[in-house]
C-alpha cells in the first residue's frame, strides 16, 4: 500500500522534528518504533496525539536487568492513518519513575497502575498508581521483574502433590540411570558459561 | 441517603467470568463503582517468558477463554513479524476460517449472554446450541473443543481434515437462516428492546477518552474502524466484507452490530472456503527440534480484531528460546477497568450486568 | 471408586431410623443437585454447553443456582488464583450442608499448566475438601456429566463426605489456608 | 366451621401444592422442548423440594426463621379458602361461601409480608433490594388488577369466587375474558406479574440481584419458600381461572383450564426478557391501568358486555 | 426518527414465533451417547420408573484427531524422555524401569503422566522421537481420589484397547528429521587428490545441526567412551566452543580423529535416527576441534600437569589405545614413555586410514596436545628389537601394549600367493606415505584395473585409494569391489558406500572369491561364486556359495581386505607361555590387565578391537587400572586441589563397556 508508506514517512518526520530519536525501527509497513529520551516522552506523545494518534493501544514496561534499565513502551494508533507507533524509553532500574501521561491519555490510568504493580515503576501524577489492582496481599518483589522466580515462590507457598503411586521398577544393582544423571551433571558443570542463547 | 455497598460477582450469575464489580448505590442508582480484577490472574506474562516458543502455544489460548484463537493468532503473527517469516498461503486462509468461526462463537456467546441479564434464557439456550456446533467443528479440525492450540508460529498445526468444508458450509447456511430468529428473540423483542434501547450509552468522546475499540468504537463513531480493514492481517485484504457501523451507541446498536458481524463472518468464511488454495500449511520457524527454536532480537506488536476489539500481543525477543517479554493488550481493558470506574456510575443496578455484557468485557484478558 | 477413610459414623445418626431417613434424604439429594457455578477458571466455558440444550444437565435434575446458600455442589471450574481462593473459602463456608465440591480440570489436582505460577494454588484439597475430580484440560461436557454421575453414585454409597471432613479437620484446613493465603479475610476498599 | 371443613381446606391446599408442583414440572419439560432439549423429569420439582427440606438450615436470627413460617402459614391459610370448582370448597355454610375475593387479597399479603420480613432479616443487601422490588411490583400490578376485579364485582354484585364462577357459567358460559376482553388482558398481564413471570420477574432476577429475596435462603427455609411459592402460584392461577375463565363445574375442567393458563403464561414468560423495576411500574400504570379503567368505564357506565 | 429506519420494529409477537420449537425434536445428545457403561447402569437403577432406559451407553465417539488421554507403545518407546523435556506443564516424569532389557539406543525408563498437570497440548506426541506416544479418543475420567490421576501410559487405556485419536503427522512433527547437509567436495574434484572429502560444518550449519539434538542421551551408552554427547552438542548450539572442548576432552583424548573416522555407534543409536537421519554427532565433534584455537586447549588443563606420582609406565605402540592410555596416565600424574616403531606416532591414524578421511594435521593436532601435557613419544623405536619387553619391565613399573593389528590377512585361495595380490594393511601405509609425499608415484604397485575383496570400511579405503592412484598414474580408474555381504548387511558404513559409488567403484556385492585366475604370470581376474548366505541360523560366520552362479571379475591386481592380524613377535620367550592368545587377541581381564602378569596391560586391537573409539576406551580403562595397581605402593608428591580434581574426573569418567547398537540400514 502506497498510502501506508506515506503515513510512515509522516510519522518519521513528525517524530524527528519533535525530538532526537535514539533508535528507529521499521517493524512492518504499518508499524514503527522509536526510542527517545525519557524527558521527551510527554512531548512526543502529545504531538502524536494532536496529529491523530489518539488511541493509546498499550502501555507497559520491559525489564532489562543486564543494562539495569526498565524500558517503558507506549503504543499509539491512528485509525485514519493506520500506523502503529511504538515509543520506547529507558529508565533507571533503581527507583524507577516516570511521569504519568494521564493528562494526555486518560485511558492510561489502569495501564500505569498495572505497570507499577508488576514492575514497581512509579508514575507520579497518577492518583491511584500505588493501589493494588490485580494482586492481593503481595509479599514479594514485583512479579514481572526478571529477578523474580515464580517457581520458587510457588514452591514456597503452594505445596505440590506427592503421588503415592510408584510406577518404577528398580534393580539394586542397576545404576545406569543414576550414573547417567551424575555424568550429565558433571558435564554441565564443565561449561564455561559461554554466550547464552 | 446512605450509600449501600453491593458487589456483582465474582460468584454472581450476572457476571461473566470471575471478576467483581463493586458498586456503591443510592437506591437503584449506582453512585460509585469499580472493577476488582485479578481473580483470574495467573501471571501469564511471566509464564510466557519462562516457556519455550513452542511451549507457549499451549499456554496462550488460555488468556481469553471465550475466544482463544485470537491469542494464538496474535502470538503467532507477532513472532512472525520478528522472524520475518512468510506463512504458507493455505495457512492464511485456514487461519481466517478458524478466526471467523471463533468470532461467531464469541458473538453467539455474548449475544446469548444477553439472556442472562435480561432473563431471556431461551435466547441463551439457542445461542449455546449453535456455539456448541462450532465447538464440534473445532474439535474436528483441531482436536479440542476449546483450547485448540492450532495456530502456531509459521502456519497452522495441521491441515484441515477431509470433508470439513461441507460441515462448515452446512453449519453456516443453517446459522444464516436462523439469524432472524436470534433477532426475534433478542433485539427485535419488545420486552428486551425496552431494556437495551437508549441505555448504556457510549458517546464518541468517551470512546476516545477510554481507548475503547471494536464494536464499542464502531457503534459510536460511525466509521469502519476494524483492524481487519485498517491493518489487514492474514488475507483479510483479499476478501470482501462490510464493517457494520452506527453513530448512536446504545446497547441495542452494539447487539445489532454483533448480529450483523456474524452475518459478515459467514460471508468471509464462504469466501475463504472458495478461495483457499491447496498446499503446505506450516513452515518451521527455525531449523532444529522445536525446543531449540529461536526468534531473533526484536520488538513487535501484533493487533488482531477480536470480537471485543483490538487485541494485541506486544512481543520482545532477545534472540533466545523463549520470549523475553510478552505483553497482552486485552481488548476489554479500557472499558473493563476505566469504563466501569467512570461510566458505570449513573446507571441503574439493573444495567450493571447488561453493561458488562454488551461492552464486551472478558475478565481473563484483563487479569492475565 | 477408591474409598476414603471417613466412612459415615453411626454415632451421628444415633439410631437406625435416622439412618434410614438419611438414606431417603440421600435419594432426594442426589437427584436434585444444584450447582453453584463459581467460574474460577477456564473450565467454566464448557459449562454452558453442559447446562444448556446440547447436553441438557437438567435431565439429571441438576441446574445452576444463583447463590451459595441454595446450592449443593460447589463447582470449582479450573485453576484458583489466590484472590479467588479467599472468596471460594467464603463461599464454601456459606453453603448449607450436605454440600459437595466438584473440581474440574487438571489445575485443582496438581496445579496444571499454572503449577509454577506465583498466583495460582496447586492443590485444592489442601484448602477445602473435594469430592470428585474430573480430568481434562478442559474436560469435555461428557466428562463433566460423568463426573457428576460419579458424585451421585458416591452419595448413594455414602462416600462423598467432604463436608464432614471439613468439620473434623477444620484446624488442618484453616492452617493450610493461612499458610498459603496469609490471611483468609478479604481486605479491599469495598470490605472496609 | 367444623374440623371437617378445616380438613377439606388443608386437603385443598395440599392438592394445590401437588397440582402446581406437577404442572410446574411438566411445564419445565415443555419449556425445555422450546429450548431444543428434553428438560427434567416431570417429578423433578418434588425432588427439589424434598431435597431442600432434607438439608441443614442456616439461620440468620429468629425473624428470618419466623418470617418463613409465617409466610408459609399465611399462604396455606389462603389456599384453604380457594374453591376448586363451584362445588368443591372448604368453608361454606348453608349456601354462604367463605371465598370472598378480598380474603385472598389480604391473606396473600400476609404471606408476602412474612417473606419480606424474613428476607430483610437476613441482612443481605440483595435481599433488601429484592424485597423492595417485590413490594413495588405488587403495588404496580395490584392497581389495574383490582380495578378489573372491582368491575367484575360491580357487574356480578358479589365478591364470592363461587358466585362469580356461577355468574359466568349461568350466562351460557360467557367468560369474562370474552365478555370483557380488555379486562381479561389486564387480568392476564397482572397474573404474569403476580406469578413473577417475565417480563415482570424483576424481583427475582438472578442475573441482576442474585435471586433477590431468596438470596440468603438455603436448606429447609428455601424448601418452605418453594412450597409457599407453589401454593401461591396455585392460588393466583386459580383466581384467574375463576375470575375470567368461568371457573369450573368439575375437577377436570378446572385442571384443564388451570394447565392452559399456567402453560400459556409460562411460555410467554420464556421468550421474553425482564423489565427494569421502574419500567414495570410505568408499564402497569400505563397500558393495563388505562385498559382497566376503560373497561370499567365501558362496563359500568355503558354496560357494554359482550 | 432515524432509528426506525435502522432497526426492524420491535414486536411482542415476534418472539412468540419461537413456540414452533415445541413441535421440533430436541437437539440434546441422547443420554446413551454421554455416559459410560458404569454410569449408565447407575442411572438406570436410580430411575424408579424405567429401569432400562439407557442401553449400551458409550460416550460420544470423538473425531479422529481429538487429543484425549495418552497411550504409549512400549515396543516402540525408547525412554528418551523428550516428551518430558518439552512438556509445558512438567507433567511427564520418567520413571526407571529396570525390568526392561538394557540395550543400545534405549533407556530403561518410561514416561508417567500426571493428569493433574497435563494440558492436553499433544506437544509430547508431536515431539516423540519414535512415534510411540499418541493420544486416544478417550476423554472421560473422573475420580474422587486426587492421587489417582498419575498414570503410566501403556498400549491400553484403563486396560482397554482404545481407538487412537491425535497422532503425529509429518506436518505436526516437531523434530528436525533431516540432517543439515554437510558440504562435500564433489567426486570429480576429490578423486584427483587426497584432499579431505568432507569440508566440515561452518558455524551456522553446526549450530543448525546441533539444534536438532533432543538431548535425550541414548547415544552415550553405546559410545565406548561414553562421551558427553548431548552436552557438547548443546555447547555448540550455545556457541560455547570452550565448554564443548572441555567436555570432549574429559572422555576422549583423540577427538579430532574421532570426529572424522569414528564408527559412530552413537549415530546408529540416535533417537532421531528412529525415524529420520541421525544427528551428525561425529561431525559436530569435529566442528568443535576444528574451530578451537590452540590457545583454547590450554584451558582444558588449567595448570600444567605434573608428575605427582613417582612411577613410570611404558607404552608400546602409539595407536589410539596407547595414546589414550598415555593421556590419562599423564593426567593421573604418572611419567609416561611411548615407543613407536614408525617415524610418526599415531599408528592406524597415521598409517591406516586414508588421508582424504583424516588428514595429518588433524592427527597432529590431537597428538600435539598429548605431547604437550608431557607424554614422551619415542618414534622409530620398536619394542622387541630396539628395546625389549624385558627391559621395559625392569625399567618401568607397568607396561601397556597397544601394538594393534598391523599385518595383512589374505584369503587362502588359489593364486593368492601371486605378488600382485596385496593385503590392505600392506597397501594402506604406502598410500599414506605417498599422500605425504614420502613415496614417489612410480614406487607404488597399482595396476590399471584392480579387484578389491572385502566389504568393510578398509576395503573401501583400499578401493578409493586405488582410484586416486590410478587416476594419477594412468589417467583413468577401474576398481571393482566384491564382498560376501550384500548391501543390506554390508559392514562398511553408508557414507563409504555412497562416496565410493560416486567416485566410481564398481560393486559386485554378494559374491565369494574362489580363485585368482593367473595366466602367464599375470593376473587376469577373480573368479567368484554367488554367496547364498553369510551367517548361519545361529548367527555364526558360515558362508555358503552357489557354484552355478559364477562370474569372473576381470582385473590385473587383487587386494584383499578381509581383516588384519596381530604381530606378537615382540613378546619374548620368557613371557610367551604366560600370555594367553586366543583368536589373535590377548586374554586379559576387563580392564586389560593380563592375568598372571600384573604389570602388563593390553588394549586396542590386540585386546578388544575393532575400532578406534573402542581402543580409546580400552586405554582409559587400562590407565585407571594401572593407577589402581600402582597408586597405593608408589611414592607420591604433594597434590594440589586441582590435580586431585583431575584424578577424580578421570576415574569418574572411566567408561563402562558399551552397548552394541543394532544397525538400521537406510540405504537400498
Amino acid at each position: 500500500m502506497t498510502n501506508s508508506i506515506n503515513n510512515l514517512e509522516l510519522v518519521k518526520e513528525l517524530v524527528s522534528k519533535t525530538t532526537t530519536i535514539l533508535k528507529e525501527e521499521n517493524i512492518d509497513v504499518q508499524q514503527l518504533a522509536f526510542e527517545v529520551n525519557t524527558c521527551d516522552i510527554h512531548h512526543v506523545l502529545s504531538v502524536l496525539k494532536s496529529a491523530g494518534w489518539k488511541q493509546l493501544s498499550y502501555l507497559s514496561a520491559v525489564d532489562w536487568p543486564d543494562e539495569n534499565k526498565f524500558e517503558v513502551v507506549y503504543i499509539l494508533f491512528n485509525w485514519d492513518k493506520p500506523v502503529y507507533v511504538q515509543i520506547r524509553t529507558k529508565i533507571d532500574r533503581e527507583n524507577p519513575s516516570i511521569d504519568s501521561i494521564l493528562p494526555i491519555f486518560p485511558g492510561a490510568k489502569y495501564y500505569e497502575r498495572e505497570a507499577h504493580e508488576f514492575f514497581g515503576i512509579a508514575f507520579p501524577g497518577n492518583p491511584d498508581y500505588e493501589k493494588q489492582l490485580i494482586l492481593e496481599g503481595w509479599d514479594d518483589i514485583p512479579p514481572l521483574r526478571k529477578d523474580f522466580d515464580p517457581s520458587a515462590y510457588s514452591d514456597r507457598k503452594f505445596p505440590s502433590r506427592e503421588y503415592p503411586q510408584d510406577y518404577s521398577v528398580t534393580d539394586e544393582k542397576n545404576h545406569s540411570l543414576e550414573k547417567r544423571a551424575e555424568r550429565k551433571a558433571r558435564a554441565e558443570r564443565l561449561r564455561t558459561g559461554g554466550k547464552k542463547q | 441517603m446512605k450509600e449501600m455497598k453491593l458487589f456483582l460477582g465474582p460468584q454472581h450469575p450476572g457476571m461473566h467470568g470471575n471478576a467483581s464489580v463493586h458498586m456503591f448505590v443510592d437506591g437503584d442508582i449506582i453512585k460509585r463503582s469499580y472493577l476488582l480484577p485479578g481473580m483470574l490472574h495467573r501471571g501469564f506474562e511471566k509464564q510466557m517468558e519462562r516457556k519455550l516458543w513452542v511451549n507457549n502455544i499451549s499456554l496462550i489460548p488460555r488468556v481469553c477463554v471465550p475466544e482463544p484463537d485470537i491469542n494464538e493468532m496474535s502470538f503467532a503473527t507477532a513472532a512472525e513479524k520478528i522472524l520475518k517469516l512468510e506463512v504458507p498461503e493455505r495457512a492464511h486462509w485456514i487461519r481466517m476460517i478458524i478466526l471467523e468461526l471463533a468470532r461467531i462463537s464469541a458473538h453467539l456467546m455474548a449475544y446469548g449472554g444477553l439472556g442472562g441479564p435480561t432473563g431471556n434464557y431461551t435466547l441463551m439456550y439457542h445461542a449455546h446450541v449453535d456455539r456448541n456446533l462450532i465447538l464440534d467443528i473445532f474439535e474436528k479440525i483441531t482436536g479440542a473443543r476449546v483450547y485448540h492450540q492450532y495456530i502456531v508460529i509459521g502456519g497452522v498445526r495441521q491441515d484441515l481434515p477431509d470433508g470439513i468444508e461441507e460441515d462448515i458450509n452446512v453449519f453456516i447456511d443453517d446459522l444464516e437462516r436462523r439469524l432472524v430468529e436470534y433477532r426475534d428473540l433478542g433485539i427485535d423483542n419488545a420486552s428486551i428492546v425496552k431494556r437495551i434501547k437508549d441505555t448504556i450509552m457510549l458517546p464518541e468522546e468517551v470512546v476516545w477518552e477510554l481507548g475503547v475499540t471494536g464494536i464499542g468504537m464502531r457503534s459510536a463513531v460511525n466509521k469502519p474502524y476494524d483492524v481487519r480493514k485498517v491493518v489487514p492481517y492474514a488475507r483479510y485484504d483479499q476478501v470482501e466484507f462490510e464493517v457494520p457501523v452506527s453513530d448512536y451507541s446504545d446497547a441495542r446498536a452494539r447487539l445489532d452490530i454483533k448480529i450483523k458481524e456474524i452475518q459478515q463472518s459467514i460471508i468471509i468464511i464462504r469466501q475463504c472456503l472458495a478461495k483457499m488454495p491447496e498446499g503446505p500449511v506450516r513452515v518451521k520457524p527455525d531449523r532444529g527440534q522445536s525446543m531449540r527454536w529461536t526468534v531473533p532480537k526484536g520488538y513487535a506488536y501484533a493487533p488482531i480484531e477480536s470480537s471485543r476489539g483490538e487485541f494485541g500481543y506486544y512481543m520482545v525477543s532477545n534472540g533466545g528460546t523463549s520470549p523475553w517479554r510478552v505483553g497482552v493488550r486485552g481488548a476489554s481493558y479500557p472499558q473493563g477497568l476505566l469504563g466501569i470506574e467512570k461510566y458505570l456510575p449513573g446507571t441503574r443496578i439493573d444495567d450493571a450486568a447488561l453493561w458488562v455484557d454488551t461492552m464486551g468485557i472478558c475478565s481473563p484478558e484483563i487479569d492475565r | 471408586m477408591l474409598s476414603t477413610k471417613f466412612t459415615p459414623k453411626n454415632k451421628m445418626t444415633k439410631a437406625e431410623i435416622d439412618r434410614k431417613w438419611w438414606e431417603v434424604g440421600d435419594y432426594f439429594r442426589r437427584n436434585s443437585l444444584w450447582l453453584l457455578m463459581y467460574c474460577t477458571g477456564c473450565c467454566a466455558v464448557e459449562l454452558p454447553p453442559s447446562m444448556t440444550s446440547a447436553y441438557d444437565m437438567e435431565r439429571l435434575g441438576m441446574g445452576p443456582m444463583a447463590t451459595p446458600r441454595q446450592a449443593d455442589i460447589l463447582l470449582v471450574s479450573g485453576y484458583l488464583s489466590l484472590k479467588t481462593l479467599r472468596r471460594l473459602i467464603y463461599t464454601y463456608e456459606q453453603m448449607s450442608e450436605p454440600k459437595y465440591v466438584v473440581a474440574l480440570g487438571s489445575c485443582p489436582i496438581n496445579g496444571g499448566i499454572y503449577h509454577d505460577s506465583h498466583a495460582v494454588i496447586n492443590q485444592l484439597d489442601q484448602y477445602i475438601p473435594v469430592d470428585v475430580y474430573v480430568a481434562g484440560c478442559m474436560p469435555n461436557p461428557e466428562s463433566v456429566l460423568n463426573g457428576f454421575v460419579d458424585l451421585m453414585e458416591g452419595i448413594k454409597q455414602k462416600t462423598m463426605n467432604g463436608w464432614k471432613r471439613y468439620h473434623d479437620h477444620f484446624e488442618w484446613y484453616k492452617e493450610n489456608q493461612k499458610n498459603s493465603l496469609g490471611e483468609v479475610i478479604v481486605h479491599d476498599e469495598f470490605h472496609q | 366451621m367444623t374440623i371437617v371443613n378445616f380438613l377439606i381446606g388443608v386437603g385443598i391446599a395440599l392438592f394445590g401444592f401437588v397440582l402446581q408442583t406437577s404442572i410446574g414440572g411438566i411445564n419445565r419439560k415443555i419449556v425445555g422442548r422450546m429450548q431444543k432439549r428434553h428438560g427434567p423429569r416431570w417429578y423433578q420439582e418434588f425432588i427439589d423440594i424434598f431435597k431442600l427440606l432434607s438439608k441443614r438450615a442456616v439461620s440468620h436470627g429468629w425473624i428470618f426463621d419466623f418470617g418463613v413460617i409465617m409466610a408459609l402459614g399465611g399462604i396455606i391459610g389462603t389456599a384453604m379458602f380457594m374453591p376448586l370448582t363451584n362445588q368443591i370448597l372448604a368453608f361454606s355454610n348453608n349456601g354462604v361461601n367463605y371465598d370472598n375475593f378480598f380474603i385472598f387479597v389480604y391473606l396473600l399479603a400476609v404471606g408476602m409480608l412474612g417473606m419480606a420480613m424474613s428476607a430483610s432479616g437476613s441482612g443481605n443487601p440483595w435481599a433488601s433490594i429484592g424485597v423492595m422490588r417485590a413490594l413495588t411490583t405488587m403495588l404496580a400490578y395490584e392497581v389495574p388488577f383490582l380495578i378489573v376485579v372491582l368491575t367484575i364485582i360491580n357487574l356480578t354484585n358479589q365478591s364470592s369466587l363461587t358466585g362469580i364462577m356461577e355468574y359466568q357459567q349461568m350466562a351460557g358460559n360467557n367468560w369474562f375474558i370474552i365478555a370483557m376482553p380488555l379486562g381479561g388482558i389486564v387480568g392476564f398481564i397482572s397474573l404474569m406479574g403476580m406469578l413473577g413471570k417475565k417480563p415482570f420477574e424483576t424481583y427475582i432476577a438472578p442475573a441482576e440481584i442474585a435471586s433477590g429475596p431468596m438470596v440468603e435462603y438455603g436448606g429447609k427455609q428455601l424448601g418452605m419458600l418453594f412450597i409457599l411459592h407453589e401454593i401461591s402460584v396455585f392460588i393466583e392461577v386459580s383466581l384467574f381461572v375463576h375470575l375470567f375463565l368461568g371457573g369450573a363445574t368439575n375437577i377436570f375442567e378446572f385442571l384443564i383450564k388451570y394447565f392452559a393458563v399456567y402453560t400459556f403464561a409460562n411460555l410467554i414468560s420464556n421468550v421474553n426478557g425482564r423489565f427494569k423495576i421502574d419500567q414495570v411500574v410505568t408499564f402497569f400504570y400505563k397500558w393495563p391501568l388505562l385498559m382497566a379503567v376503560t373497561q370499567a368505564v365501558i362496563v359500568i357506565y355503558f354496560g357494554w358486555v359482550i | 426518527m432515524e432509528e426506525k429506519k435502522k432497526y426492524p420494529k420491535p414486536s411482542i409477537f415476534k418472539p412468540l414465533r419461537h413456540l414452533k420449537y415445541l413441535f421440533r425434536k430436541p437437539v440434546s445428545h441422547p443420554l446413551d451417547t454421554i455416559f459410560t457403561e458404569k454410569n449408565a447402569e447407575y442411572l438406570n437403577k436410580n430411575n424408579p420408573f424405567r429401569k432400562n432406559k439407557i442401553k449400551n451407553s458409550v460416550p460420544r465417539t470423538a473425531p479422529d484427531n481429538i487429543r484425549g488421554f495418552h497411550v504409549n507403545d512400549w515396543e516402540k518407546c525408547i525412554g528418551c524422555g523428550t516428551c518430558g523435556e518439552i512438556c509445558p506443564t512438567a507433567a511427564i516424569e520418567m520413571v526407571p524401569r529396570h525390568d526392561l532389557p538394557r540395550v543400545a539406543g534405549e533407556l530403561q525408563q518410561r514416561p508417567v503422566i500426571d493428569y493433574g498437570r497435563c494440558c492436553f497440548c499433544a506437544l509430547c506426541v508431536d515431539t516423540c522421537t519414535t512415534g510411540s506416544l499418541s493420544m486416544t479418543k478417550e476423554y472421560v475420567f473422573a475420580d474422587s481420589n486426587p492421587d489417582s490421576f498419575k498414570l503410566m501410559p501403556t498400549e491400553t487405556w484403563q486396560d482397554q484397547e482404545v481407538e487412537l485419536g491425535y497422532q503425529k503427522t509429518e506436518v505436526t512433527d516437531l523434530l528436525d528429521l533431516k540432517r543439515v547437509e554437510m558440504e562435500h567436495i564433489e567426486p570429480e574434484e576429490r578423486i584427483k587428490s587426497y584432499i579431505e572429502v568432507v569440508r566440515g560444518y561452518s558455524k551456522e550449519f553446526a549450530k543448525q545441526e546441533a539444534a536438532r539434538c533432543v538431548e535425550c542421551g541414548v547415544c552415550t551408552a553405546s559410545c565406548p567412551v561414553q562421551m558427553h554427547i548431548p552436552q557438547y552438542i548443546k555447547a555448540i548450539w550455545e556457541d560455547d566452543i570452550e565448554g564443548g572442548l572441555k567436555q570432549i576432552y574429559e572422555t576422549n583424548p583423540l577427538p579430532g580423529v574421532c570426529g572424522r573416522v569414528c564408527t559412530h555407534n552413537c549415530e546408529t543409536s540416535c533417537a532421531i535416527a528412529q525415524r529420520g537421519e541421525a544427528i551428525a554427532i561425529r561431525w559436530l565433534k569435529r566442528y568443535i576441534i576444528d574451530s578451537a584455537p590452540d590457545e583454547m586447549y590450554e584451558k582444558i588443563f588449567n595448570e600444567p600437569v605434573s608428575e605427582v606420582i613417582e612411577a613410570k609406565v611404558a607404552i608400546a605402540g602409539s595407536g589410539p589405545a596407547s595414546l589414550s592410555t598415555a593421556y590419562y596416565l599423564r593426567g593421573l600424574g604418572y611419567h609416561v614413555d611411548v615407543f613407536e616403531e614408525k617415524n610418526r606416532p599415531g599408528g592406524v591414524m597415521s598409517y591406516g586410514a586414508p588421508q582424504y578421511r583424516i588428514p595429518d594435521y588433524a592427527v597432529e593436532k590431537d597428538i600435539n596436545f598429548i605431547k604437550k601435557i608431557g607424554v614422551n613419544i619415542h618414534t622409530n623405536t620398536r619394542v622387541g628389537t630396539d628395546i625389549t619387553l624385558e627391559e621395559l619391565e625392569k625399567k618401568y613399573d607397568a607396561v601397556f601394549l597397544g601394538t594393534g593389528f598391523f599385518a595383512a590377512r589374505k584369503l587362502n585361495i588359489p593364486g593368492s600367493d601371486h605378488p600382485d595380490v596385496m593385503g590392505a594393511m600392506d597397501f594402506l601405509p604406502i598410500t599414506r606415505d605417498f599422500a605425504r609425499g614420502a613415496i614417489k608415484l612410480d614406487e607404488i604397485n597399482v595396476k590399471k584395473s584392480v579387484v578389491v575383496v572385502g566389504g568393510g570400511d578398509v576395503a573401501f579405503d583400499v578401493a578409493r585409494n586405488c582410484i586416486r592412484i590410478q587416476l594419477e598414474k594412468y589417467g583413468k580408474a577401474d576398481v571393482k569391489l566384491t564382498s560376501l555381504e550384500t548391501l543390506d548387511i554390508l559392514p562398511g558404513s553408508d557414507d563409504e558406500y555412497i562416496e565410493g559409488k560416486e567416485e566410481g567403484i564398481q560393486f559386485f556385492l554378494g559374491n565369494g572369491p574362489q580363485e585368482i585366475v593367473v595366466k602367464n604370470g599375470k593376473i587376469k581376474g577373480l573368479r567368484v561364486w554367488k554367496c547364498t548366505r553369510v551367517f548361519d541360523e545361529e548367527g555364526r560366520f558360515n558362508p555358503t556359495f552357489d557354484s552355478e552362479q559364477e562370474t569372473l571379475l576381470e582385473g590385473e591386481q587383487v587386494f584383499f581386505s578381509v581383516g588384519q592380524a596381530p604381530d606378537y613377535t615382540f613378546i619374548p620367550e620368557s613371557l610367551k607361555d604366560k600370555v594367553t592368545i586366543e583368536r589373535g587377541k590377548v586374554k586379559a581381564n576387563k580392564d586389560g590387565q593380563v592375568e598372571g602378569l600384573d604389570w602388563l596391560f593390553v588394549g586396542g586391537d590386540i585386546f578388544r578391537g575393532p575400532d578406534i573409539i573402542t581402543a580409546v576406551s580400552d586405554g582409559h580403562r587400562a590407565a585407571v587400572a594401572i593407577d589402581d595397581y600402582l597408586y597405593t605402593n608408589a611414592k607420591k608428591k604433594e597434590q594440589s586441589e586441582y590435580v586431585k580434581e583431575i584424578r577424580e574426573a578421570i576415574r569418574f569418567n572411566n567408561p563402562d563397556l558399551a552397548l552394541k547398537p543394532t544397525r538400521k540400514r537406510t540405504l537400498n
